[in-house]
């Protein structure tokens, strides 16, 4: 039963620079950022340790952090420029009863991660999920496809109505035929 | 082979254990009731269709604020000081015309959430929940009493105060820059 | 010259008796042997996410209703558990008491459609409609409650939406009473039928390491004999204080980790919500049940992940909030979602008639699915 | 009767049209019957009350049903093989209907006295196989075509456990004739097959347990052929929809029902007249007491008609009680456990017919 201190500890001597630091104050829980190209490795990592042994990865999210400047494209909508997608991953080790959330957070024009979905079968789907929702893309991950938009949605849509979760999102005016506002 | 005979009388008995079951209900009354002939008692907590009792509403717009789907459109036009708009149930004065007050049902969620916050509690939720129409237009339920021509009337009369109001203001501020002047 | 075969490719469509709501199985057939299967989601998709965006907090609780909408109670409670544990708002005891109650009715509510439906699916037709009379006695006390059937939008982040009816607690003692001697008629009429044994016997099996793996939760994990329940191992709200135990998969009638044993631990799990029930019904302290409720829901920037043990498995609610009114991000974690992706392990090599077996086994619910 | 109405009308032609209609009067009876008491028993048994709108008791149901049929418009898939496609039905229902050649419904009222009436309804019942496969093949839909392929694997290997128990009745009884089989089983109820045959002696004693066991199979094997539950997996509803006639509607659908009502009650006649005395009455004729000579056959139609009836019940009855088997254990349970049970049966008769 290690308390996150210990788990930073562990991972800041192991990984040294690509652990980027552990985030306390905010409530309920402390956060451990991770570089984004490295997560694979790191997770591995505290998957096979023997005193983590994370091996069920509860939930991953992705968030859009949307903390970019306003501006407007060509065709005049308001969209987001730089910033970072965040995502999440909320670890539980069933033997030992610890549990930790690790962050890594990408640029927002290419938002590039590592996949551990070979670390955590049901990581599959959720990166498939934050693809299709947030469009950050997983390296390496088997079939990076759309899971819940349908699959022709990017045909009939434009470049900022592309990922509904993100926060400069707009409804396309039509998709195959019909009308999509309300 | 033990496993041969075992499985047919398994087969057979649990066969037959089931049919005796089934049996047994052949000759249980029916449990379901004859919807459109018997109706089922609703409990009085029911959460169906809403119900807005407009003399009590003072148009706070509370309740519309509070829906999930924003399904609730009010419009209120101030009254002007002279007209008496009579107190609702609690005593209240109201102060608002409320000119329109839709709730389109085939966006509500039933949830309540509306019901909660409203201070005169004129808006309740009954337990009426055959109100099916062939035009999801129908489904839209004006409950303003004001008629047209009244709200017409209602606003005109405010914007005609309005405009007075803003004449004196107006010959207020002007009265005073000539008392400067006349001061100075 | 091998004969040139070639996979006939089968869609158990969006559209079919058995998919428990819109979800499409591809599936890749040899004569009746499936090779592979995958599923295709995302027709049920309503964005809940970006909805709950675009919400106040109180107003997102009608919106997880519709998410596992025969579990909506959970659903409500893990909502209302995350944004009490980011607020750090302490609740009643009463309100307490009777969110156990209400979850736990829920869950023999939503268990009786699974074992229903599971049963519908392999063709026994009769047990479908018992289970769905003894449901009724759960809807219509949960109706006088709080008025809803269904979607009940009863727990709110603080507290109850109303506080239970005179005759809940009768109503309930009654119901406990009158539903144990019909588990046992199910039994008789069901699980040990020979052919719903030979239908669902070393059917599915999924093992342990791949449980753990793709993350499955709930009767299916506990299926394949991971004695894994959150009301006991990750204990929320007040279920430490009652005792019951948690059923898990012994392979009685094959190996470990089939199909009979999801569905049968789904019937054990049912006399063990029974229990709790008893257990607490008779405790419930008086108290006002929105004293805690406050007015305007801000709470601090930060994030939560908060689970609840949904009839189907780890209800998780990650939200991310920056200060303000509305929730900045609410990520759920749905459990079908999760299980659903062990149907394409678990389903290879076996009949056509077999996957709407296993699938019925798993027990998904497409609003949850597809957000 | 054929010579009765001979005699009457004069003409061959005539005659036989009078003689053929009866059966199929029985057959849109039977249908018409079937139907409603199927939603009543289902209803029955799920604690439900059942159609009761249409007329009292909601009689005219199944007369709704037939209406709603003829009125509904034929639409067919794009591109089906129409003339398999229309076909099928009307192979199907002949192939199930032409079994009441055979079969006596009372000593006056039979189809054709034909020496070999058992061997002609078993081989002329496997037409509808034919019938099924065309419907699946022909309605190019992926479900049909599995749904036929089940049912024809089916209907082929229940056909043999039917064979040898009805070997071994015809071993017992020496015909093959049905009305002669029948009339071995004249008067009260202990002289019927079930109890070991009209002969009394120590064989009739012996038989009675091996004859119960010929019953069970032939039940089950029979229950198979006509595609009831727990054998319903060529239109297993949640996984092949409907199986081979998904494409069908309107009047070919109705064709396909009235076939399957008709197989059933044809099947739970063949049972009743092999173990259960055809027409005769458990209980002897009022005809016989009272003196009145023509009551007889109507009495004998009663009885077959009421025996018919009670097996299709039991057939509802288990409908509604188990869930269905998959293909592979439909097989094994064929060709492992009916078959071998079957054969032991055959051998035990024949040694006891011998003594």
């Amino acid at each position: 039963m290690k308390s996150a201190d210990d788990i930073f500890e562990i991972l800041k001597k192991e990984f040294g620079d690509s652990i980027l630091g552990i985030d306390k104050e905010t409530p309920t829980e402390p956060i451990i950022s991770v570089d984004p190209l490295q997560v694979y490795k790191v997770s591995k990592f505290l998957r096979e340790n023997s005193d983590l042994q994370f091996d069920s990865l509860m939930c991953l999210s992705g968030v859009d952090d949307a903390n970019g400047n306003k501006t407007n494209n060509a065709d005049g909508d308001e969209i987001i420029e730089g910033g970072t997608f965040s995502v999440y991953y909320n670890l539980h080790s069933v033997s030992l009863k610890h549990k930790i959330t690790i962050k890594v957070s990408t640029s927002r024009s290419e938002p590039k991660v590592e996949s551990v979905e070979n670390i955590w079968k049901s990581a599959n789907w959720h990166e498939r999920e934050a693809f299709d929702l947030l469009g950050i893309f997983f390296l390496n991950h088997p079939d990076l496809r759309r899971i819940l938009m349908p699959y022709d949605w990017d045909e009939y849509t434009t470049e900022v109505s592309r990922h509904p979760l993100r926060k400069d999102y707009k409804n396309p005016e039509f998709y195959q035929g019909m009308k999509v506002p309300y | 082979m033990k496993e041969y005979f075992r499985n047919t009388w398994l087969g057979i008995y649990t066969v037959l254990v089931g049919m005796k079951i089934t049996f047994k209900h052949l000759f249980t009354p029916a449990v379901t009731i004859q919807y459109p002939e018997v109706k089922l008692k609703l409990p009085e907590r029911e959460r169906n269709r809403l119900y807005v009792n407009m003399d009590d509403c003072i148009g706070c717009d509370q309740c519309s604020r509070a829906c999930p789907v924003s399904c609730i459109e009010i419009e209120t036009v101030k009254s002007i000081p002279g007209e008496d708009l009579g107190v609702t149930s609690n005593g209240k004065k109201k102060a608002l015309w409320v000119t329109k007050f839709n709730i389109d049902f085939a966006k509500c969620c039933y949830c309540q959430l509306c019901v909660f916050p409203c201070p005169t509690e004129c808006i309740y939720m009954t337990d009426i929940f055959e109100f099916s129409e062939y035009d999801r237009n129908n489904l839209v339920y004006k409950f303003a009493t004001l008629s047209e021509e009244e709200a017409q009337e209602k606003k005109l009369n405010f914007e005609k105060f309005t405009a007075e109001k803003e004449a004196q203001k107006a010959a207020a501020a002007a009265k005073p820059k000539d008392d400067q002047k006349t001061a100075s | 010259m091998a004969l040139k075969t070639e996979h006939m490719v089968l869609n158990m469509g969006p559209q079919h008796p058995s998919t428990h709501g819109v979800l499409r199985l591809e599936l890749e057939i040899e004569g009746e042997l499936v090779r592979k299967v995958t599923p295709h989601l995302g027709y049920l998709h309503r964005c809940f996410e970006k909805h709950a965006e675009a919400m106040q907090y109180n107003q997102v609780v009608p919106y997880t209703d519709r998410l596992d909408y025969l579990a909506s109670i959970s659903n409500n409670l893990g909502y209302a558990l995350a944004v009490e544990k980011l607020m750090g708002i302490e609740v009643p005891e009463r309100v307490e008491y009777i969110r156990v109650i209400m979850s736990e009715l829920q869950r023999i509510a939503s268990h009786l459609v699974a074992i229903g439906s599971n049963g519908a699916d392999i063709g026994a037709l009769t047990p479908f409609l018992y289970l769905f009379r003894d449901r009724e006695h759960i809807l219509s006390i949960i109706e006088e409650t709080c008025g809803a059937r269904m979607l009940y939008n009863y727990i709110w982040v603080g507290g109850l939406s109303h506080d239970i009816h005179p005759d809940f607690v009768r109503k309930t003692k009654e119901f406990c009473n009158y539903f144990k001697p019909t588990i046992v008629e199910l039994d008789n009429l069901l699980s040990y039928n020979k052919i719903f044994i030979e239908r669902t016997a070393n059917i599915g099996v999924l093992p342990v390491d791949t449980a753990i793996n793709f993350g499955a939760s709930g009767p299916t994990l506990r299926g394949s004999g991971i004695k894994f329940d959150l009301r006991r191992d990750d204990p929320y709200s007040i279920y430490d204080r009652f005792d019951f135990e948690i059923p898990v998969g012994k392979g009685l009638m094959g190996t470990v980790g089939d199909c009979w044993d999801r569905y049968y631990v789904r019937i054990r799990e049912m006399e063990q919500s029974l229990r709790i029930i008893e257990q607490a019904i008779d405790h419930i302290p008086d108290g006002d049940v929105q004293s805690a409720i406050p007015k305007r829901i801000k709470p601090p920037k930060g994030t939560v992940y908060k689970r609840v043990e949904n009839p189907r498995g780890e209800l998780g609610y990650f939200i991310v909030s920056d200060g303000s009114v509305n929730p900045f991000r609410v990520k759920v974690r749905a459990p079908s979602f999760v299980n659903l992706e062990v149907l394409g392990e678990l389903c290879k090599g076996y009949l056509v008639a077999d996957i709407i077996a296993i699938l019925g086994s798993i027990d998904i619910v497409l609003g949850e699915v597809d957000r | 009767m054929y010579q009765y109405f001979y005699d009457l009308t004069g003409n061959t032609i005539l005659a036989t049209l009078i003689v053929a209609v009866f059966p199929l009067v029985n057959v849109l009876i039977v249908a018409l019957i079937g139907v409603y008491l199927e939603r009543k028993v289902s209803a029955w048994i799920q604690d439900r009350v059942g159609p009761n709108r249409t007329g009292p008791f909601g009689l005219f149901q199944t007369v709704a049903d037939f209406v709603k049929m003829l009125q509904k418009e034929d639409a067919t898939a794009k591109d089906i093989d129409s003339k398999l496609y229309n076909i099928a039905p009307v192979l199907v229902f002949t192939g199930s209907f032409a079994a009441y050649a055979a079969i006596p419904f009372s000593s006056k009222l039979i189809g054709s006295e034909a020496e070999v009436g058992l061997f002609y309804v078993i081989a002329i019942s496997s037409l509808v196989v034919g019938g099924i496969l065309m419907a699946g093949w022909s309605s190019n839909n992926k479900y049909s075509l599995l749904g036929a392929m089940r049912s024809a694997a089916q209907i082929i290997s229940y056909e043999i456990p039917t064979a040898i128990i009805v070997l071994s009745i015809v071993m017992l009884t020496g015909t093959l004739s049905l009305d002669k089989i029948s009339n071995m089983q004249t008067a009260y109820f202990w002289n019927w097959n079930i109890f070991g045959g009209a002969e009394f002696g120590i064989t009739k004693f012996l038989l009675i347990p091996f004859m119960i066991v010929g019953f069970i199979i032939i039940f089950i094997s029979t229950l198979a052929e006509v595609n009831r539950t727990p054998f319903d997996i060529p239109e297993a509803e949640s996984e092949l929809v409907a199986g081979y006639f998904t494409e069908y509607c309107g009047m070919k659908w109705a064709m396909f029902m009235l076939s399957e009502y008709g197989n059933m009650f044809a099947v739970s006649a063949i049972v009743s007249i092999l173990f259960f005395g055809g027409y005769h009455s458990p209980i002897g004729y009022l005809g016989n007491t009272l003196g009145i000579e023509w009551l007889i056959p109507f009495e004998q139609a009663f009885w077959f008609l009421a025996k018919g009836w009670f097996f299709i019940l039991v057939q509802m009855w288990l409908r509604w009680t188990l869930p269905r088997l998959r293909v592979d254990q439909l097989m094994s349970l064929c060709w492992k456990y009916l078959i071998p049970y079957a054969f032991v049966n055959l051998i035990i008769i024949g040694v006891i017919s011998l003594l």
